[in-house]
């Protein structure tokens, strides 16, 4: 690799290392379930202690992962493949009615509050996991398509862009190759955090029925359901949370390590940074 | 600015269009949701017939359009119709709730924006670097705290085992100025999330600007720091954060529905759960007005603080 | 009279001490709530309704019907008719509660265009039929001999109003413990004593209620002092408080019964085999351990434990396989699919819906689990699906029976409809001697423990959390009975 | 500030600055003293490195580059060099909260050769002025502070050509012409009261006249005792202006004296093409074989800003096959208008653009291939128009894979041609755009643009950035596309008489109006339009403050004047 902000990555990579691990191989270590204990315990060969319906929070935390990185991962990429390209139209268009006829449609569905069209979706979707991440990128792509647009703007208008058009450059090429990756860095920002709040909104969905099981081994929904016994068997709301919190943090401070990388090693003739000489040479290892 | 004039009507203009659209939408769903506010009330008592005295008395034999076209008759006479659980004005519901959530929204902005934009600059500043890592790790961390657990652990602590605050707002009604106390935590839930993604967007902005010519430019010609941050640099970064900031907003008056239930503040959050509950159609209907406006307006503002940030896009070919 | 059950299970002991504020949280209805005694439907809205009103009859711990403004009744020896004397009381405005006042309010509840929740109660009685023999004497006609006609006194709603009372809701005027001084829907409803209540003073000065919808919410006001009284609480809550000092909890027994329903009238369950080997895919045990986190005792398939007239002779009910297996084998149902319904309308059920679906998969039926809508749960469960969750408060075995088991009843959720059955529900009713009517009602039970719809699997414990400070609150008193939420008698230490 | 370290007398120093990146020594050895009230000139070839020298004394290098020496501003050291303490000046260290603070004790002016790179985009052009200004008012009672501050960013801006000053301050950088962004710039130089002033070409961009007041300004800011660095390909520029010359070649310095010295007799190889400006000696006819086929007509045209301003009113010009159209007129006078207008990038106007018999659509994005490539524009600002990201010869490379379908790696070989054709390695066209000097990229934008074959090659101020040799070489080459491919036909933008005089007709534009219209050699020699003949008279008599005597200020003037 070279010259990543190595510090940043490496953490980043710890952070997300845990519970990728936990995500992919935990199910193969988790075994068959045990027989079920009152719930919101501790003790009794459970080191975890037990959740919500008396199971071993050990073995919920093993199973719990998949579906948080594919449900979750799948709904914000998902958003972001509606969500960027039509930010970008927008951004790109000249047309002034075709921004609206894009955009506010849009706006409507913000207006709508996320508790009704959840609502509406648990009664007209068959539950399941693909409805789920479709439900919760819906509700993602007008906010993320809004913020795309607004930081691309910019980009959008500078004489790079019209020297890609004077060329003929197909409009994917300008838009994503170039206005795309110039606003990369807020974009990454704002993917971050969405990705967070997918998560969660995939356990209050699981709570009112759609997607997954309203008691399934899902960090989130574990997070979510558990809470009742905060105080008798934390444990249960604990660690599907602190996993949960090292895989979002993790994966931002990667992102964060590679557009760093990036910036150092993409704009060499930006002549901007003084550098010892030393620090030359580690930055070219 | 003729252009901009204009644009701002047609803006306006459209939002109307959105409002009504926004409302028929959510009449719509409201209307397409399984059972009534006739089975809402029958609730664990599903008696056929009481449910069909209650129809009749609720007038929702009557089809779907015509109950939405009356509805819709009192609208220009500032009439927004009646609950149909409690027979009340719609807007005696909202008004009763507007204040609260208006109150937070307003107290949870207020040092929302200084903060947010606050570390996201500094961590711009500094980035790469231990305060940066501090602070992107904490936002990281605090978003991908669940709110309900951030509230529980505040509550914890300040309310319940120091005694500094009072835990809910139980009991103060709407009068939550005369208990400043009390909206200390709700606000602290509140700012936790928005301040982290607002910080990252502006970190995110002002690492690019930071790094451009044209501030290496005022750095160079001795405009102090502070001001080549926030004068200079920042306004790069404002766009996307502007856009983010106005769905905090929306979201804060729209519904913090886990903040109003655990502090006990009865805004439009509380109202909506409630009524979406008893199918209270003309209550939904109602709420779905006043959220449409301030969506659009809230949208109309952001974009306006777009267009501002981004001057060069009004030559576009 | 029945206002001695608070002398038992005074939470805390001393004397009565007069004066105070107390403040009670309550899940509640938001800004639909109302005063209007005949409509409430929500715990907040009963307990309101207690404290403003009274019903002729209550409830007991045991569900048995007590006096309250009736000082007494008496049945004609065809049980069809029934003399109903008041005691002497007035309503707050002071004019004394009579006859009249009674009939008045029965038929506002019997008024089809109010479509109130009591009206299914009060149809044994001819209200057209009924008088008012004196100012404080009703005579009750009815439709058909009712042994149990003091239950339609007692039952839910059943509040007397002031004859022509119509702004309930904004002027509430009745003859109970407390007088209203201020409502405001959705939030708070502050009352003060009523000094002349019949029943005896109360011993609060003021007595608010409170409005907290979110169960954290209710245990953190009560922690930090806000409110003196929290109403339902979650069993991990009490479980985390109890005997720490800080509050005190209350567990009221058998408050809620825990079921799943069967629809008898439909495969799989039209064969009592099935039904059967259901009952024995139970674990009630891990059930009640894992949905109620132990909170609650385990059932026997039967409605009302603890009341007058339960059948506690059968042999309890527990899990067993391989005799479920062998049952579905009979039946020809061995890879038997089935859709549970459930969802997040009461405590416990989408959890207890996930255990029994582990539980079932160890008989070889594959369970699957349906999680609906909350808030129309009850009427689509009602008449769709095969097997559902299910639960109710308490109330006379007779009033669950005629409710629900009943070929003609309104909410027969497990479809048993047996006219064999229905006629001795009806032999039961005219039967005025009390041991032959519980051997009929014990014949009922055993034919519901055999082959019946409903497999309860538990009875949850109602869970109130209280100030120390707060005594006179009623341990024993399941939810929905007199002593339940009974404001008059609690004081302040 | 000890002063110690610098050499007596001297503001500013560089001291054995050797620069290399990828192997590469950009800059060797170079050593150079600025003194206060000196002009002290860097001249030589496009991308010898006068550049990456202007910034060193800024404090700032290319990234990743290996530096050694020693860069001294105010006796304090700049920068990284090895042995050396705390980086200081303006050079952003990441991160490092003490950055700027030193170069408050010695701000550097700077203006860089691509000026809009240093406009915030989103700020008012006269928001920087103003904080400059307000940091130098802080002594006045709060009240006059805006006031006087505000008087003084409309004197610098006066003092940098721009009179109307109050009217350009409110607007955003792209609401300026090319020209008047250099000057902004400028007067924020100016403004600062720096005691060094690196100024990278100055003076291009600029038509004749303000060229000349330009000149005049730098002569009064080194009156004021300030030391100027001038890195410039105007010799006309540097000869009325320099104190000291040096003479940069690959990064060396392979001349350096008095400027009359330098300039007059060149001592080493390095100079040698320097003083005689040869274009005059290769030429004697003008540019291309015009035929009389119309390709291009504009009709009608009134150009409007956004803001509703009319800019620009052309009611007829035509251009005919084979013939070079040279476009001349004061900065800001629409130029870069016009030749947007044809090139489809600027689309609120009235009229009619056509190409050949066809109307062409106003903006680029309804023009299909054919029309795109018929109709190719090379930038005025060429830094800004590539992707900062990619390598250049993929961004040259594209123009012929899209609008002549020619295989990707075909394309890139055409590329590499071209490229070389205008004198641009392999080696510097396979690094990204911030890896290339100023002239480097204008080559490599104006290859972009040949690669699409056009019909109609519309050039803003393709040559500004470069030196002599490379001008003419540049022109040589239009020269030969125009006669060899005689479909072509050329638009000129400049400010350069001395090429418009090979154009086969000219026209004047002023304040958006065309006042003049004809064939070069009528236009230019007797010009009928008072501008015409100011500008014409500018650029012959370049102003020689304190005369340079001798042959090489005349040889200059001869070659021009001869040429015509
Ligand atoms: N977006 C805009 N809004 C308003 N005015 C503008 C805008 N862009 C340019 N102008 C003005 O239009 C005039 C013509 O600009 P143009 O760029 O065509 O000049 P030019 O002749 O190319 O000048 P230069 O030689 O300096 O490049 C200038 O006065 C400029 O300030
Ligand atoms: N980051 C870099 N990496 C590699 N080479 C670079 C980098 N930056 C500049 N160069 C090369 O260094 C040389 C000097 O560039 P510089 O910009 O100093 O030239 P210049 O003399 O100013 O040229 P011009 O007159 O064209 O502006 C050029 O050949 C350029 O390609
Ligand atoms: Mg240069
Ligand atoms: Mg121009």
């Amino acid at each position: 690799m070279r010259g990543l902000p190595s510090a940043r990555f490496a953490l980043g990579a710890a952070l997300v290392c845990v519970p990728l691990v936990i995500a992919l191989a935990g199910p193969l270590f988790a075994g068959e379930p045990g027989p079920r204990a009152a719930s919101f315990t501790a003790g009794g060969g459970h080191w975890l202690g037990t959740d919500f319906v008396g199971r071993d929070v050990v073995r919920q935390v093993l199973l719990g992962g998949r579906s948080v990185v594919l449900v979750a991962l799948s709904a914000t990429a998902l958003a972001y493949l509606v969500a960027v390209p039509l930010g970008l139209v927008c951004a790109l268009t000249r047309r002034h009615w075709l921004e609206e006829v894009l955009m506010r449609p849009l706006d409507v569905l913000l207006a709508v509050p996320s508790l009704l069209m959840i609502l509406l979706a648990a009664a007209a979707f068959p539950p399941g996991a693909t409805g789920l991440a479709l439900l919760v990128a819906l509700v993602n792509i007008p906010d993320a398509a809004r913020v795309v647009r607004a930081s691309a703007a910019e980009a959008a208008s500078r004489p790079a862009v019209e020297a890609l058009r004077m060329q003929g450059e197909s409009w994917w090429r300008t838009a994503v190759g170039h206005v795309g990756r110039s606003v990369a860095r807020p974009l990454c920002a704002d993917a971050g955090v969405r990705l967070t709040g997918a998560l969660y909104l995939v356990a209050t969905a699981a709570f009112l029925g759609i997607g997954v099981a309203p008691d399934a081994a899902d960090w989130a929904v574990m997070v979510d359901r558990n809470r009742t016994g905060l105080f008798v068997q934390p444990w249960a709301v604990v660690v599907p949370a602190l996993l949960v919190v090292a895989l979002t943090t993790g994966c931002n401070l990667l992102v964060d390590a590679a557009l760093g990388a990036r910036r150092g090693t993409s704009r060499p003739g930006a002549a901007r940074d003084v550098l010892a000489s030393d620090q030359v040479k580690e930055r070219r290892l | 600015m003729s252009g901009l004039g204009s644009w701002v009507a047609r803006r306006l203009l459209l939002g109307c269009v959105q409002t009504v659209a926004v409302v028929l939408l959510v009449f719509g769903l409201t209307e397409a949701l399984p059972g009534d506010a006739a089975v809402a009330l029958a609730g664990d008592q599903p008696d056929p017939a009481r449910i069909a005295a209650l129809r009749e008395a609720m007038e929702l034999d009557r089809p779907a359009h015509e109950r939405f076209a009356d509805w819709a008759a009192g609208l220009p006479r500032g009439d927004l119709g009646h609950s149909l659980a409690s027979g009340r004005p719609v807007s005696s519901y909202l008004s009763g709730a507007f204040g609260p959530s208006l109150l937070l929204a307003a107290l949870t902005v207020v040092p929302l924006v200084p903060l947010g934009v606050g570390l996201g600059v500094l961590a711009a500043r500094f980035e790469d670097r231990w305060v940066d890592r501090l602070v992107s790790a904490v936002t990281l961390g605090v978003y991908a705290v669940p709110e309900f657990a951030l509230g529980v652990l505040l509550v914890t602590v300040f309310a319940l085992r120091l005694d500094w605050l009072p835990p809910t707002a139980v009991g103060y009604g709407t009068d939550l100025l005369g208990h400043p106390a009390a909206l200390v935590l709700p606000v602290l839930v509140l700012l936790a999330r928005p301040v982290c993604s607002l910080s990252r967007l502006v970190r995110a902005g002002m690492i690019d600007a930071l790094a451009s010519p044209y501030v290496a430019q005022a750095r160079r010609y001795g405009i102090p720091d502070a001001r080549v941050r926030y004068a200079h640099a920042l306004p790069n970064a404002v766009a996307p954060a502007a856009q983010q900031l106005a769905r905090t907003v929306d979201w804060l008056l729209c519904g913090v529905i886990v903040v109003e239930a655990l502090f006990v503040i009865p805004g439009l959050g509380t109202v909506l759960m409630d009524a979406v509950a008893e199918r209270d159609v003309p209550v939904v209907q109602g709420l779905a007005v006043v959220f449409g406006v301030v969506t659009v307006v809230l949208n109309l503002g952001a974009d306006l603080v777009a267009h501002r940030f981004a001057p060069r896009t009004e030559v576009a070919a | 009279g029945g206002s001695r059950g608070d002398s038992g299970g005074a939470s805390g002991g001393g004397t009565p001490r007069r004066g105070g504020r107390l403040r009670a949280a309550f899940a509640g209805g938001g800004a639909g709530e109302t005063l209007d005694p005949h409509r409430a439907s929500l715990f907040a809205d009963v307990a309101r309704a207690k404290a403003l009103y009274d019903k002729l009859a209550d409830y007991g711990d045991d569900l048995s019907a007590r006096p309250r403004l009736a000082s007494s009744w008496e049945a004609r020896p065809g049980l069809d008719r029934w003399k109903v004397s008041l005691r002497r009381a007035e309503f707050h405005d002071g004019r004394p509660v009579t006859a009249r006042d009674v009939l008045y309010s029965y038929r506002r509840i019997a008024d089809p265009a109010g479509a109130f929740r009591a009206k299914a109660s009060l149809e044994p009685v001819d209200l057209d039929a009924s008088r008012a023999v004196d100012a404080r004497t009703v005579e009750f006609v009815l439709k058909r001999p009712t042994a149990e006609f003091p239950n339609v006194l007692a039952s839910f709603g059943a509040y007397i109003v002031p004859e022509g009372a119509r702004d309930l809701d904004r002027a509430p005027v009745g003859s109970g413990p407390f007088r209203l001084v201020s409502f405001a829907p959705g939030r708070t409803a502050v009352l003060r004593r009523n000094d002349d209540y019949w029943d005896g003073a109360p011993y609060l000065d003021e007595l608010e209620f409170l409005v907290a919808d979110e169960e954290s919410a209710r245990v953190n006001a009560l922690l930090g002092g806000q409110v003196e009284y929290a109403h339902e609480l979650n069993p991990a809550t009490a479980r985390a408080h109890e005997g720490r000092g800080r509050i005190e909890i209350v567990r009221l027994r058998n408050s809620a019964m825990q079921a799943f329903a069967m629809k008898t009238d439909r495969a799989p369950f039209d064969d009592p085999r099935v039904r059967r080997a259901f009952f024995l895919i139970a674990d009630r045990q891990e059930l009640v351990d894992g949905a109620l986190s132990g909170a609650g005792v385990v059932g026997n398939d039967l409605f009302g434990k603890g009341c007058e007239f339960y059948a506690d002779d059968l042999p309890q009910r527990t899990q067993d396989l391989d005799r479920a297996r062998s049952l579905l084998e009979e039946a020809g149902a061995s890879d038997l699919r089935v859709t549970l319904d459930t969802s997040s309308v009461a405590a416990g059920f989408t959890e207890a819906a996930g255990i029994f679906r582990d539980q079932a998969a160890g008989a070889g039926v594959t369970v699957e689990v349906r999680t609906g809508g909350k808030d129309s749960y009850w009427a689509d469960v009602l008449d769709s699906g095969t097997l559902c969750c299910y639960r109710s408060g308490a109330m006379p075995i007779e009033s669950h029976i005629s409710q629900r088991l009943l070929t003609d009843s309104t909410t027969n959720a497990t479809k048993w409809a047996h006219k064999d059955f229905d006629a001795l529900y009806r032999q039961a009713q005219a039967t005025k001697d009390d041991e032959e009517r519980a051997a009929l009602f014990g014949r009922m039970q055993r034919r519901l423990y055999a082959e019946g719809g409903f497999l309860v699997w538990g009875f949850a414990d109602w869970i109130i959390g209280t100030a120390p400070s707060v005594r006179g609150v009623d341990r024993k008193a399941p939810a929905n009975t007199l002593d339940w939420v009974r404001f008059d008698k609690v004081w302040l230490a | 500030m000890s002063g110690s370290e610098t050499a007596p007398g001297a503001v500013a120093e560089i001291e054995g600055l050797t620069v290399s990146v990828g192997g590469r020594r950009i800059l060797d050895g170079v050593s150079l003293r600025v003194r206060p009230g000196r002009v002290t000139a860097l001249v030589g070839p496009s991308g010898s490195g006068k550049t990456t020298t202007g910034r060193a004394l800024l404090g700032e290098f290319p990234a990743g580059a290996l530096v050694s020496g020693t860069v001294r501003v105010g006796g304090e050291r700049v920068g990284h060099v090895p042995s050396g303490p705390v980086p200081v000046g303006p050079a952003p260290v990441r991160g490092g909260p003490a950055r700027g603070t030193a170069a408050r004790g010695a701000p550097v002016g700077h203006v860089p050769q691509d000026p809009a790179a240093v406009l915030n985009p989103v700020r008012r052009v006269g928001a920087l002025l103003h904080d400059i200004a307000l940091g130098q008012v802080r002594g006045l009672p709060r009240r006059a502070r805006r006031q006087a501050a505000r008087a003084r960013v409309l004197e610098a801006m006066a003092a940098a050509q721009l009179p109307d000053g109050a009217a350009l301050v409110g607007r955003f950088p792209h609401q300026l012409s090319g020209g008047q962004q250099q000057r902004i710039v400028l007067a924020q130089a100016l403004l600062l009261g720096a005691r060094v002033v690196v100024a990278d070409e100055p003076t291009t961009g600029q038509d004749a006249l303000t060229r000349r007041r330009v000149v005049e300004e730098l002569a009064a800011v080194a009156a004021r005792g300030i030391g100027v660095v001038l890195l410039s390909h105007d010799l006309a520029a540097v000869r009325a202006l320099a104190d000291e010359v040096l003479v940069l070649r690959d990064g060396r310095v392979v001349e350096r004296g008095p400027a009359q010295r330098v300039l007059r007799s060149p001592a080493t190889s390095g100079t040698r093409e320097l003083p005689p400006v040869k274009l005059a000696l290769t030429r004697d006819t003008a540019f291309g074989a015009p035929r009389p086929d119309v390709v291009l007509r504009v009709r009608d045209l009134h150009a409007r800003h956004p803001d509703g301003s009319e800019v620009l009113h052309v009611p007829d010009l035509a251009l005919r096959g084979g013939e070079c159209l040279a476009v001349l007129g004061r900065s800001g006078s629409g130029k870069t208008t016009l030749a947007r207008c044809l090139a489809g990038l600027h689309r609120t106007y009235d009229g009619q653009v056509l190409l050949g018999p066809v109307v062409l659509p106003r903006s680029l994005r309804d023009r299909d291939r054919r029309q795109l490539a018929a109709v190719q524009y090379v930038f005025q600002d060429a830094r800004a128009s590539f992707d900062e990201r990619r390598p250049l010869r993929d961004q040259v490379a594209r123009t012929a894979v899209r609008l002549r379908g020619v295989p990707a790696r075909d394309a890139r070989a055409e590329a590499s041609a071209m490229l070389g054709a205008l004198g641009l390695s392999t080696v510097s066209a396979d690094r990204c755009p911030g890896g290339l000097s100023g002239g480097e990229l204008q080559r490599a934008a104006l290859a972009r643009a040949l690669l699409a074959r056009p019909r109609v090659l519309v050039c803003d101020e393709v040559t500004a950035g470069l030196d002599t040799d490379t001008r003419r070489d540049t022109l040589d080459l239009l020269d030969g596309l125009l006669r060899t491919r005689g479909d072509m036909s050329l638009v000129l933008v400049t400010h350069d008489l001395v090429a418009a005089r090979f154009a086969s007709r000219v026209a004047v534009l002023d304040a958006g109006e065309v006042v003049e219209q004809g064939s070069s050699a009528e236009v230019l020699t007797a010009p009928r339009h008072p501008l015409t003949a100011a500008l014409v008279a500018a650029s012959k008599a370049v102003p020689v403050p304190d005369a340079i005597p001798g042959p090489a200020g005349s040889s200059c003037r001869a070659s021009e004047a001869g040429s015509a």
